[in-house]
């Protein structure tokens, strides 16, 4: 079973009880620049409203491990990777315009080629 | 006639029976199948068991397209290959498997690497087409001929541990570009040969792709177009999700019509990476 | 020494390469494949990926036990076979087909009928079993021949368009009477002859029974013990479910330890259904 | 796409107009004894508990069409029929001693010995 870590959201100096859980899985090779870990369960602060970018920032400064350049180019993530949102295509829900909501499970996965 | 699409001769009759008394399947759906025809791009690991499916299976006639030979590192994995055709060109070890496994079924090999100079030539002279490749720019390439010529491609990954399969240009679907406008970058894309793969990943999605693409050539069954398959072999896990729709701003098969000239730059390989296509997963 | 069992010769390195170079299997876990044994019962729809990806991998000794001979209408799934072996032993069949794929594996081949006055003596000698046979009594002896032995049971089936893949007595998990103290009254059987199976369905069955049987030859992954996998052809959707642990009051694995008399009832095939124990899916 | 039916449940003569969804599945060969249907969802009264030997034999009176005898024996399911209630094995669920519950998912699944 892959290790979950929970991690506290903590872009401001100010703190806060409420929390909002999310889950984020990371496949298809992503995981390497992950701490070689797949499944995360991290919480974020749910007084503000969490765009999809701020999102992707706290990744890449919270637990992207190495090579940034590998997840995310020009502000959104980068050629082949596919996100999901709760199980559906991103796209299908705004995609940066998406807005993180308490429960979400958002996946990334990086599109195979070999064969 | 109506029915003359029924038509089985008495040796497709007997041999396969087992579909014949499925009612899901029938005499109809098996004379569909065995009137088509089915271009698999690349006689690797996902190649082997989609070749071996669809000759059992009586699809009439199959072409295989791949430039590379048999190499030892290959048999732990592609199964349609044996000891005796190490270092022998791929598609006659497939052609010879397939003609073994069933001579009511007509093979064309085509050894040579799928590329812009044959991909619509070659890809013209079939109903359906399978991306069993193991690189970017023959994806890319395999999708872009589908949407150009109206084909369905049935495509399939599999890279370490896992895999992946869906169906593109199926009845208005989605095509390669709709969710993935651009390639990868080359330094993120893995290949069975740096990365590893553990041999029945290729195999169960390979098989997978056959099942897909019987259904389709038949004309039974929901097909897996607008969704995406996962396998995850280390917990044995599959997951499917729903993607987009066709994209009408798509430069391939909505209004860019295929005319940027960004596109033709996603068919070259890095000069890095000089892998045959076939000797992936 | 703790690294003797990671020795892996030069051939075997070169051919195992991918594996070697995967961080979840790695050197260790090949060697121990390598060095596994592994019983196949039945060389039909379900044996034939799982002897052909068991073979690929390397898998050191592989034992096949099956009475049947190859038919016309087993080629449209049974991918093992060919033409040319049409009305000979299905077990000589596979064991060419492996000696050809993988000579490094040594393969024991058992011409007969997996039953009560065998089933001690083949499974004995083997690591791991496999169970592709396709009727309720073989399965049934598997089990409670695994649980006897204290072996693990891979077990898949297939008919029509669906397919249903668990692993027995594995790591105190539960067994098949864990889960069905008794077998289906026969009229509620359907097997491959009689119902006709989609052939890929077998397929992906099997290679999804090869890749659980290297995983656990290798320790490596989680295994699908007290989870069922199910598996709809017609809309390629897989669905895993979670099962009981073992059932204290078993009549094989629990307090009934195998004692009870009508166990020995449920060996017998009905007699109207004398069908061999491959020439299912 | 599997039809699928929506059919009252009407035990008792009286009427009511609160009602608990329940969808039903059949797989494995089951789906035969149910006109070809794999996926029913019916609307049961949840003015009254409703245990599983109550569902089995709504099932019965409803919408099983053909030989009894291969769904139920001895007031439970035949041997080689697996029950699932939402996802789980109903065994881990108390199996006959369970009460449906609104929104329930359940499952029948005809064990396969083919090969
Ligand atoms: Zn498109
Ligand atoms: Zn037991």
């Amino acid at each position: 079973k892959a290790t979950v870590s929970r991690t506290s959201f903590s872009r401001s100096p100010f703190r806060c009880s409420t929390l909002m859980k999310i889950d984020i899985n990371f496949s298809g090779g992503l995981e390497f620049l992950f701490d070689n870990k797949k499944d995360y369960s991290v919480d974020l602060p749910d007084q503000e409203t969490i765009t999809f970018p701020d999102f992707l920032g706290w990744i890449q400064k919270n637990i992207l491990k190495e090579r940034p350049e590998l997840f995310v180019i020009d502000g959104t993530v980068r050629p082949g990777i596919l996100v999901l949102i709760n199980e559906v295509d991103w796209e299908l829900e705004g995609n940066l315009k998406y807005t993180i909501q308490d429960g979400d499970s958002i996946v990334f996965i990086s599109t195979l080629h070999g064969g | 006639c109506p029915f003359s699409e029924h038509a089985l001769n008495n040796a497709q009759i007997r041999r396969y029976g087992r579909h014949l008394i499925l009612p899901q399947i029938g005499a109809a759906a098996q004379a569909r199948i065995c009137a088509g025809s089915v271009l698999v791009i690349g006689a690797g690991g996902l190649g082997s068991p989609v070749l071996q499916y669809l000759a059992a299976a009586g699809v009439g006639r199959i072409g295989i397209v791949d430039d590379d030979v048999v190499d030892e590192t290959n048999l732990h994995r592609q199964v349609i290959h044996s000891e005796a055709w190490l270092n022998r060109p791929k598609v006659d070890s497939a052609a010879h498997a397939i003609s073994q496994l069933n001579s009511l079924v007509t093979v064309e090999t085509h050894r040579c690497r799928f590329d812009v100079t044959n991909a619509t030539k070659l890809s013209e002279q079939y109903d359906l087409m399978v991306d069993c490749s193991d690189n970017p720019a023959t994806r890319y390439l395999a999708s872009d001929t589908a949407v150009r010529l109206g084909k369905t491609l049935v495509s399939a990954a599999a890279v370490g541990t896992e895999g992946q399969l869906t169906v593109y240009n199926f009845r208005g679907g989605p095509c390669i570009r709709c969710l993935f406008p651009r390639p990868p970058p080359h330094q993120t894309v893995r290949n069975c040969s740096d990365s590893g793969v553990f041999g029945p990943v290729p195999g169960a999605l390979g098989v997978l792709q056959a099942l897909e693409a019987l259904k389709i050539l038949g004309d039974f069954g929901e097909v897996l177009s607008e969704k995406l398959l996962l396998f995850d072999a280390m917990t044995c896990s599959f997951r499917c999700v729903r993607l987009r729709a066709r994209m009408p701003d798509c430069a391939m098969c909505g209004s860019g019509r295929g005319e940027s000239a960004e596109i033709q730059e996603d068919y070259i390989s890095p000069p890095c990476s000089i892998t045959a296509q076939s000797s992936g997963p």
